[in-house]
């Protein structure tokens, strides 16, 4: 199947959503941000970035895989590790009905993909959300699975790279949620005892126990241009102290101002910036030949 | 002066009020109204049980709100002896919505840290209702610190709607702040007993909560998101509370079922107020009881369990129940499969 | 010697200023914060606290170890270390000369005192600073004592309590001086890894390279009230930033506010505040019965 | 553009304006000038030698603070390759005054922080020249950290006329970040090479101080406190900066000599700025050369020398010289002794 074609049947697999970071679709569009004309082919060969204004739309967990990963290196992990129901927790619908239904749709067992791959060459453990996943909301298994990428990653003395986009804790599992961010900020910490570096890459958006738990123990946190980034987000603030939030208070350049992160970086450096950090953060004998895009 | 009633009490309350009419009559008439008087204090008792033993979620939600609930202050006083308040992060400022210090609880030397939401309107605004800014939790954090160096157990007291959810909250880093206590109590190396006083609110109540014995009050709620704001995103309309709080599992009774807190400290009929002596003797005696314990596991096996019991927290399954193939073949790169699929 | 003759020698000894810090004389004097008179033995019956205005004057450093240490429990340490003038500094005089005029008003050898005592029956190692001696600044010989008494205190299983009053580091010996604040940094950062509690009591004035090296690193650390307590002085902010600096904003007061500082404790409760503290970060077995005053 | 001179620069560059004044001269004159202008050459070459061999610590302070000196940025750009600028304290802020970061030196990876002053009215002011705030210090000691848990050699950049004296700074904690980074500095597990490339500004300097090796540009200067600050104190006269220099023992000749810094990086005749790749390339040299030896130590033995080397620094005596016996017999209550001394 050629990559276009993949394009296509990811493209009618994604929610429909009038959500401007959703990646749009025909053959022209409209850019959500700047409004210009922009054709689908120019959107792909910039890995989805607006050519005009560098609005960064949304990437599932398949397409940062390919972006970040050196082709045919990726090996899943935990791949069949699923969500159950245990609060039985009902809303509009049950949330059994909520995770089928994601798993349609998006062709994902869960809201974060985990395996082993290499970048520019370097083996990395990797864990990738998709916002597509219920929200990329962070339940038992997405805890599970980065628990489980981060002891392979001890075991196997490898780097770990995780790549966010998330709402925040799973709210149909009430407080087995909230205790995600107990687990794999545990887990983090033993991985950072064994002085293996862990960055992590914050793309839009990244907020609530997501953000609260592994997004900021990184050493080294990334972000994207222009995400929106915190712990609360910006609605419930305002009800909070009503008032309006300034323009673009949790965006990305603004948590690098209030020193929240190490950097921000566009989508086309991302793959040889991860390399760079991890070039340094490893012993010093192993440095990897680059492979710049 | 008024006072304060959750909705569902008013009954009681009614009743009450008549009650303490009936004893104002001139003592003069006193025999003839002697039947009433003690046919409704029947009456009220009944109704109170009636009333409290069976609370919904929602009830409780709201008794764990309650203004005449005890507060962490109050458990500091009823609990521990010669507290020594701890001030500032040594980064940034002093935030009172955590208290924190030494204190003896029994023979024990203990660090003691807790979130104080304030009785007057005046204590209520200095302590920011119970709602802690990044100084708070990096206060926290450099009292954790202290103790694992001396030797001193940590004992902490959760009350908060949640972390302080505001601009300056944002700025100065409130995620990390959280993250970074929730990894220095994971790896802390003395016993740590928290327990959840009124309300659990999500992430920022977290912040106090990874230990190795959680606790709550029989009314007290632990959830990952308020009520409110559940509804507001499942139904758009936060005033369907009530069921939200149905649908998270956020009772002592249901969190004990299901393993995530280890015990739950009685309450008198109507909430902890209603004897508060007995609620601290209980809360204490449970304490001293752990830390007698805990304090004669060797700390390379405290912390090894304290990692199992996190690493079992969820629910999940090994197997995918629904055949969810094109994603997963064409990460495989099963080419023609996707094309016979097609 | 009777006590108030103690007191009468001390007073005659010391450096006549006009600065309000310095205990007034006389059998009458009027209070240099709220005007109010106050008798000489009131004064003394206080530890130098006004008992009006709660004003507290500066303490010699034998004072303060009358204030602190149990009665004849003091042993002194490193005593005869003196100055050198390394630098060949004159300015109005020669070094030598100003360390001598020094020694000569206050009794003293050096800007601290350090040695061995009990606080309500618990042995600490101790250090006193002495702002009558060369505004208590620190040179070669602070830092050396300072880190003469942390390595007793490590020999002997010992807290450390180290009692603050200084305008910095001491210009004559130039670069010495600002060593003296690593030196000093590099021995409590050996205390502290042997987990022996250190407190650190900051009393008015306390800036610049003290203030900058050892006082801010103690595991507690307690002001007098309404001590001047900063890094850098108040004058010199003015002039850098052309404003009047807000009143008291460098008080222990406001210090706690902005979170600097553990606690503000008034002279007639430092003992057993300091005994307190001690007992809470000592092993777990060990508490002092407490003498109250 | 006015070209910035110091004083004691302005007879060198009235020559230099003459010489390029006759060198303006059309060609049909110029067999005339030419003996003029070799002449004049002459004599700038000997006025050069003659100004700058024999410097004075107050000459060498504003060859120090020239506006045209090279910066932290030009060595980052000039000694090292693939710098990679990592921000912020995660807690407060990222703070220009201080740039930090990954970077090679050589074959080395490093981490590399430096204070930088900035060169336009823009860039000086967002550096806010060269004087950190707390949060610039946080910034370095994250890095240092850093550098600790992943091996890699610190190479620290010292021009900062000093820590910011500012309100916020000094709310927020100026002391406190400058004592943590001694500390941090004092017990790390990697070589660290500190080099003072202009100003060496007191605590704020200190504060990326601490180190395995300590060099000094030739014409930096490393002081406890600046010499205005240091006249005013002394003489009430801020203008007296120049014989206050003389006395503080600032320059590097000095320095080496007391043994405080370990080595002089040689500066072109009137300063860095005349030669910088000359510069750049013996910085480069000499801290690779200081890696070579310093890597090669095993980190316990570095660590053990390292202290030791603070523990030498200071002079004084064993002995008082002075008998003051009244304070020392009070204190050990010789009471007879007293009462007949007096
Ligand atoms: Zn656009
Ligand atoms: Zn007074």
């Amino acid at each position: 199947m050629s990559i276009s074609e993949w394009f296509k049947r990811e493209d009618r697999s994604s929610i429909k959503s009038k959500d401007k970071r959703a990646v749009p679709e025909g053959i022209w569009s409209q850019c959500a941000s700047c409004k210009s004309t922009i054709f689908q082919n120019e959107l792909f060969a910039t890995d989805f970035v607006c050519p005009n204004c560098s609005h960064h739309y949304q990437l599932s967990a398949l397409q940062r895989i390919d972006l970040l990963i050196d082709k045919d290196t990726f090996n899943e992990t935990a791949k069949d590790v699923s969500s159950k129901d245990p609060l039985k927790f009902e809303a509009t619908k049950k949330y059994k009905e909520s995770i089928d239904k994601a798993k349609r749709s998006t062709g994902l067992k869960e809201a974060i993909i985990t395996g082993k791959g290499s970048l520019y060459g370097r083996p990395v453990a990797i864990g990738i959300m998709d916002f597509r996943f219920i929200g990329g909301s962070m339940g038992s298994v997405v805890g599970e699975k980065i628990v489980r990428l981060i002891n392979m990653a001890i075991d196997e003395s490898l780097p770990v790279v995780i790549v966010t986009a998330s709402g925040g804790a799973r709210m149909q599992e009430g407080i087995f949620s909230l205790m995600q961010m107990a687990k794999t900020t545990a887990a983090i910490d033993r991985l950072q005892k064994e002085n293996l570096p862990y960055v992590c890459i914050l793309t839009n958006p990244t907020t609530g126990g997501v953000m609260a738990s592994f997004a900021t123990l990184a050493d080294i946190i990334i972000a994207e241009p222009k995400a929106l980034i915190g712990f609360t987000g910006p609605k419930v603030i305002e009800q909070t102290i009503k008032q309006k939030v300034p323009k673009e208070f949790q965006s990305s350049e603004k948590m690098l101002e209030h020193g929240q992160i190490d950097m921000v970086v566009e989508r086309k450096n991302l793959k040889s910036t991860i390399g760079q950090v991890l070039d340094f953060l490893s012993p010093a004998e192993v440095v990897y030949e680059k492979i710049r895009s | 002066m008024k006072k304060y009633v959750a909705e569902f009490e008013r009954p009681i309350i009614e009743l009450e009020t008549q009650l303490e009419e009936l004893k104002k009559t001139p003592s003069a008439h006193k025999a003839d109204i002697a039947r009433e008087i003690t046919y409704l204090e029947k009456q009220i008792a009944k109704l109170k049980v009636k009333t409290y033993t069976n609370l919904t979620p929602w009830q409780k939600v709201q008794l764990a709100r309650h203004p005449e609930r005890p507060h962490f202050s109050d458990y500091l006083k009823g609990i521990f002896s010669e507290f020594t308040e701890i001030h500032g992060d040594r980064l940034h400022g002093d935030d009172k919505a955590i208290i924190s210090g030494f204190a003896f609880l029994g023979s024990y030397k203990v660090i003691v840290v807790g979130t104080e939401k304030g009785k007057t309107t005046k204590e209520k605004v200095a302590h920011n209702f119970g709602m802690p800014h990044p100084e708070g939790y990096r206060k926290a954090a450099r009292l954790f610190e202290l103790a694992g160096r001396f030797n001193l157990p940590v004992i902490n007291f959760i009350d908060t709607p949640g972390a302080y959810p505001g601009i300056e909250a944002e700025e100065r880093g409130q995620a990390s702040a959280i993250s970074n206590n929730l990894k220095i109590l994971s790896d802390l190396d003395v016993p740590i007993l928290s327990t959840v006083i009124g309300e659990g609110g999500s992430g920022g109540a977290l912040a106090l909560g990874v230990a190795d014995r959680i606790f709550m009050m029989e009314n007290a709620y632990y959830s990952v998101i308020a009520p409110e704001g559940c509804a507001t995103i499942l139904w758009g309309d936060a005033k369907k509370a009530e069921k939200a709080a149905a649908e998270l599992s956020l009772t002592a009774d249901k969190l004990v079922k299901l393993k995530l807190i280890d015990g739950i400290i009685s309450e008198p009929l109507g909430g902890a107020q209603h004897n508060k002596e007995e609620v601290f003797a209980d809360l204490k005696s449970t304490l001293l009881k752990t830390l007698d314990d805990l304090t004669k596991i060797n700390v390379d096996e405290l912390k090894k369990r304290r990692y199992q019991r996190l690493m079992a927290a969820g629910v999940f399954s090994e197997k995918d129940n629904l055949d969810v193939t094109r994603g997963i073949k064409i990460l495989r790169g099963d080419a023609d499969e996707n094309r016979s699929a097609n």
